[in-house]
């Protein structure tokens, strides 16, 4: 029935979708969500190999949980960088914070 | 877990809402009358539904039945006997903790769909409450679940069947009680609700018809989950000297609702920046400080 | 859960959070977005039960609740038009993203479709949290400190970062 | 709704107006609530405004003629344009990106939530109405206004009916002098008691909506079931057993009080809304020790050993503590008023407060001035000190947390008649 190659298409569907929201959008924010789905898109391919390829590699279940420690805290800084920026130049759109080009 | 404990945990929640209304109406002080609940529950239900003049109409559409769906969430992890366990999931604790979380979302949905500045205010004031929270009520899981080597809610109970975790770990009982009426949105903690000084009922001020019946229901429900956990986690659970075992519980989760509810009535409700204070400055290192000791406590007794 | 359970799971709720994580960029209304995205999330860990790992998936409900409104929280306070009542397009070249991303996902599942896995298949509801917990006190002590002195630095610096006047108290 | 308890009409009340479906008034509603009410309340279907069913019954015999029939509201009429329920305007809308105006306290730009606690709340008065503009939960600036009657400290033709009693003793008295006639002495002792068990029930009115808005369900209990005691005095000078049961109702407000001196009280209120302006008078000035209380002059309470009641920290735990002192110290007043009635005879004394013409009482928010007009014209009227306690309602509302803020405007007491 399901098999590991229709999870891994989820997956990678899923993580086209986070690209998707990563290039295509201007605010921050919506950038950061576009990283969410492609971390929770990493997380599914693991669950899939842990489910159909090797069950005992209790280290890719650990793993899973660093990827969605590192979401939090991904997370957490952009949110930090949003507020700085915020506060000196009044808006979070990441056209306008175009300063280091060259 | 047979096949018909969902059902079983549907029909609790039915009776168990209706049982605390009463207990509700005893501790206000009032002659309880369960017959009226009933005939006002159904009453309301003949109410057209509200409509709200906000852009995200469907989110205050969604928020009852997510409300709903996470409270029967929350209490279908609640073991009742021996015989019932609730839905039994190997980590048990975790998922009424995930339930609970799902709370949080639902109240936004309602205060911001509802859009009026009080709701939303509310709204805000619910999610910087849970966010202070969280880490306490996951640790408190994790630091009662210590002694009996398993996150299954039923293991627990078992564990406690010389003494009741109250008696063991007292500073978890005390950092579980604020969290958790706090997340049940019960009276001296009721921000986001707050009848009166948010408009009507705060966030779910704007409810009429089936909906309005949803969110009580749901309410009572989210409290019936509370109190039962209480019991199972805190107070030994089914165990008991003489009364059968699912009295026991059924005694014990009436008593522990009283409680909340009579604390309800006796606090004037707490400001929310102190409330955010205490969770951060106190709560959250205070849980990480439980599961130490709750470590140590399992090491000396329980090995 | 035997196969067909998990078929019967695994597909509408798949195909429900493709859905909702492609609806996070087209709607206008940065509240839905934050929600649809905690959907999206909240299917994926069902997923996640779905294929017996019953741990991570209850985990990662639990975490995705508060941090999607946490997202939503922000983008209210922080975006021009939390509402969404302008219908402001706010994306850039969009077409070339959308390229992009087309091919993207079509390389991805052309690779997964096309190499033959190993078929070990795990028995339905092999016990997880033990082994797991095994795990991270045994071979991977190391790491967990690393991700919990990670999350510690993380939680110092985004308040830094954030402070009025920056990390140098001008 | 002072005086009578809604479960006993078969009523419970109801946190909102929203999910009202009876609402009690105790006289006419006037134009621009009625508006109000009609525009805003009438979604749900089966609300009846019952205007005029519980009207205290003491108008007519005690006090001779009756002044001015059902108060000629003329209030601004509130511009319905920017009302609670109009769309959410926080939504507005920004062509630029950037978001504009001054940064709030931790220096990040927000946009304002304006709104208005609108004149039908479960907290406040009927009437009563406050213009918020919230930044984050933190109130920005706040505006008190009363939607029935416009009007300012200066003489005016309608009396406040949230203390009828006071007026009509202010504007008898005022009659009595311009024409040189004494009142009987059994008169005046009944009218000192009725004014004092007036304040008593008008200060346990204000405690109950003050603990409706801290959300404390004991004391707003409390308070009502002394306000049930109370009422039944209100009336008329009760017959001779009037005093035993006066004793009851003190039990009960002592109840209260215990309640208010409490720690859980101070937690909410101490330190909050402190105000010292030399123009507020009654309660919210004797909280700041500021005012006076013009019941000291008055030879008959003197009589009774009158001592008023002054706190020193003008803030809302003050306010509040001045106020549960009077309403306690009124009902021992009226107790020893009522023997003195029964006892005395003859003629009273005419020269109790001679202050050419001007009668002067202390009502329950301050004293109340009383000019007798014309021969056969109305009366006029002055409050001094409600429009400062308007505007140091509004003051002290700034930089507190909205929960915090409702509490210190409701400890100013303001009656939705007379506030500007």
């Amino acid at each position: 029935m399901i098999s590991l190659p229709v999870v891994l298409g989820f997956a990678a569907v899923l993580f086209a979708i986070g690209a998707y929201g990563v290039l295509g959008q201007t605010n921050a924010i919506m950038v950061i969500m576009g990283v969410e789905l492609m971390l929770g898109a990493t997380m599914l391919n693991i669950v899939g190999f842990l489910r159909y390829a090797h069950p005992d590699a209790t280290s890719g279940a650990f793993f899973v949980l660093i990827v969605m420690t590192l979401m939090a805290l991904e997370a957490t800084i952009g949110f930090g960088l949003v507020i700085a920026t915020f506060r000196t130049r009044r808006t979070a759109e990441i056209d306008d914070l175009t300063d280091l080009k060259g | 877990m047979s096949d018909f404990a969902p059902l079983a945990v549907m029909l609790i929640a039915g009776f168990g809402a209706l049982a605390l209304a009463c207990v509700e109406q005893v501790v206000a002080g009032a002659r309880p009358s369960p017959v009226r609940i009933a005939r006002d529950a159904v009453l309301s239900l003949r109410e057209p539904i509200a409509r709200p003049q906000s852009y995200d109409g469907w989110l205050f559409h969604l928020a009852p039945a997510l409300l709903l769906l996470s409270a029967i969430a929350a209490l279908a992890m609640v073991p009742w006997a021996p015989g019932f366990r609730g839905i039994e999931v190997e980590s048990g604790a975790i998922v009424f903790a995930a339930a609970l979380a799902y709370v949080t979302p639902a109240v936004f949905m309602a205060g911001w769909g509802s859009g009026r500045p009080l709701a939303v205010v509310g709204a805000f004031r619910f999610l910087a409450l849970m966010l202070g929270y969280a880490m306490p009520i996951a640790m408190i899981t994790t630091a009662v679940a210590a002694p009996a080597g398993s996150l299954a809610p039923a293991a627990i109970v078992e564990v406690q069947h010389a003494v009741p975790m109250a008696l063991v770990q007292p500073y978890s009982l005390a950092l579980w009680l604020p969290a958790v009426m706090a997340v049940a949105l019960l009276a001296p903690f009721d921000v986001a609700t707050a009848p009166g000084e948010l408009g009507g009922a705060g966030v779910f001020s704007r409810y009429t018809g089936l909906e309005a019946a949803l969110v009580a229901l749901a309410r009572r429900v989210l409290l019936l989950a509370v109190a039962g956990m209480t019991a199972a986690l805190f107070l030994g659970g089914w165990h008991g000297p003489l009364l059968p075992d699912a009295l026991w519980m059924a005694l014990k989760t009436l008593a522990v609702g009283a409680g909340l509810l009579w604390a309800g009535r006796v606090f004037p409700r707490v400001e929310n920046d102190r409330l955010v204070a205490f969770a951060w400055t106190f709560a959250v290192p205070a849980s990480i400080g439980a599961i130490a000791l709750a470590g140590l406590t399992t090491l000396l007794f329980y090995r | 859960m035997n196969d067909v359970a998990v078929a019967l799971v695994f597909w509408p709720v798949g195909a429900l959070m493709l859905l909702t994580a492609l609806y996070v960029f087209i709607t206008s209304s940065m509240a839905r977005a934050g929600l649809l995205l905690l959907a999206a999330l909240a299917l994926e860990s069902i997923l996640f039960i779905a294929l017996a790992s019953e741990y991570l998936g209850t985990l990662m409900l639990l975490m995705m609740s508060a941090e999607m409104v946490i997202m939503v929280f922000f983008m209210v306070m922080f975006m021009p038009d939390p509402g969404g009542l302008m219908g402001m397009d706010m994306t850039h070249d969009k077409r070339r993203s959308i390229a992009a991303a087309v091919v993207l996902s079509v390389a991805l599942s052309a690779v997964a479709v096309a190499t033959d896995w190993p078929a070990r298949v795990l028995p339905p509801d092999a016990p997880d949290v033990r082994a797991l917990g095994f795990e991270i006190m045994g071979r991977s002590m190391f790491s967990f400190l690393f991700a919990a002195t990670a999350i510690l630095f993380t939680m110092v610096g985004g308040i830094l970062v954030a402070k009025q006047g920056g990390r140098y108290a001008r | 709704m002072a005086g009578h308890d809604p479960a006993g009409l078969g009523l419970t009340p109801v946190a909102g107006a929203e999910a009202a479906e009876v609402l009690l008034a105790s006289s006419e509603v006037p134009e621009p609530l009625a508006s109000f009410v009609a525009g805003e309340l009438a979604r749900s279907p089966g609300l009846q405004v019952v205007g005029g069913m519980v009207d205290l019954p003491l108008r007519g015999r005690l006090l001779g003629d009756v002044v001015g029939g059902s108060p000629a509201a003329q209030g601004e009429d509130p511009h319905a344009g920017h009302d609670m329920h109009g769309g959410h305007d926080m939504h507005g809308g920004h062509d630029m990106m950037a978001i504009v105006g001054e940064p709030s306290a931790d220096g990040l730009v927000m946009e304002p939530i304006d709104f208005r606690f609108g004149p039908v709340t479960g907290v406040l008065p009927g009437g009563l109405a406050i213009e918020v503009s919230l930044d984050g939960d933190v109130v920005a600036s706040a505006r008190v206004r009363a939607l029935l009657r416009g009007g300012v400290d200066g003489p005016r033709d309608q009396p406040d009916l949230l203390t009828p009693i006071a007026w009509q003793v202010a504007v008898a008295v005022a009659a009595e002098r311009s024409e040189g006639a004494a009142p009987p002495a059994r008169l005046q002792w009944e009218r000192v008691a009725a004014v004092e068990i007036e304040r008593s029930l008008s200060h346990l009115a204000w405690l109950r909506s003050l603990s409706r808005s801290l959300g404390w369900a004991q004391l707003v209990a409390l308070a009502q079931r002394a306000i049930i005691a109370v009422a039944p005095h209100a009336g008329l000078p009760a017959p001779p057993e009037g005093g035993a049961s006066l004793a009851a109702a003190e039990a009960a407000v002592t109840r209260v009080r215990r309640l208010v001196e409490g720690r859980r009280f101070a937690a909410r209120t101490r330190g909050r809304g402190v105000n010292a302006d030399g123009a507020l008078a009654g309660p919210n000035a004797r909280a700041a020790a500021l005012g006076v209380d013009t019941r000291e002059e008055d030879p008959l309470y003197r009589e009774l050993g009158f001592k008023a009641v002054i706190e020193e920290a003008g803030d809302a735990r003050a306010r509040s503590l001045a106020r549960i002192f009077e309403a306690q110290a009124s009902l021992g007043l009226a107790r020893l008023a009522l023997e003195r009635a029964r006892s005395a005879a003859g003629a009273g004394t005419l020269e109790a407060f001679a202050t050419g013409g001007v009668a002067c009482v202390e009502g329950p928010r301050g004293p109340l001035l009383a000019v007798p007009g014309a021969p056969g014209g109305a009366a006029r009227f002055a409050a001094p000190g409600t429009e400062a306690a308007r505007t140091a309602a509004g003051a002290a509302m700034v930089g507190l947390e909205w929960s915090a803020a409702l509490v210190v405007a409701t400890s100013f007491d303001l009656s939705p008649w007379v506030v500007a």
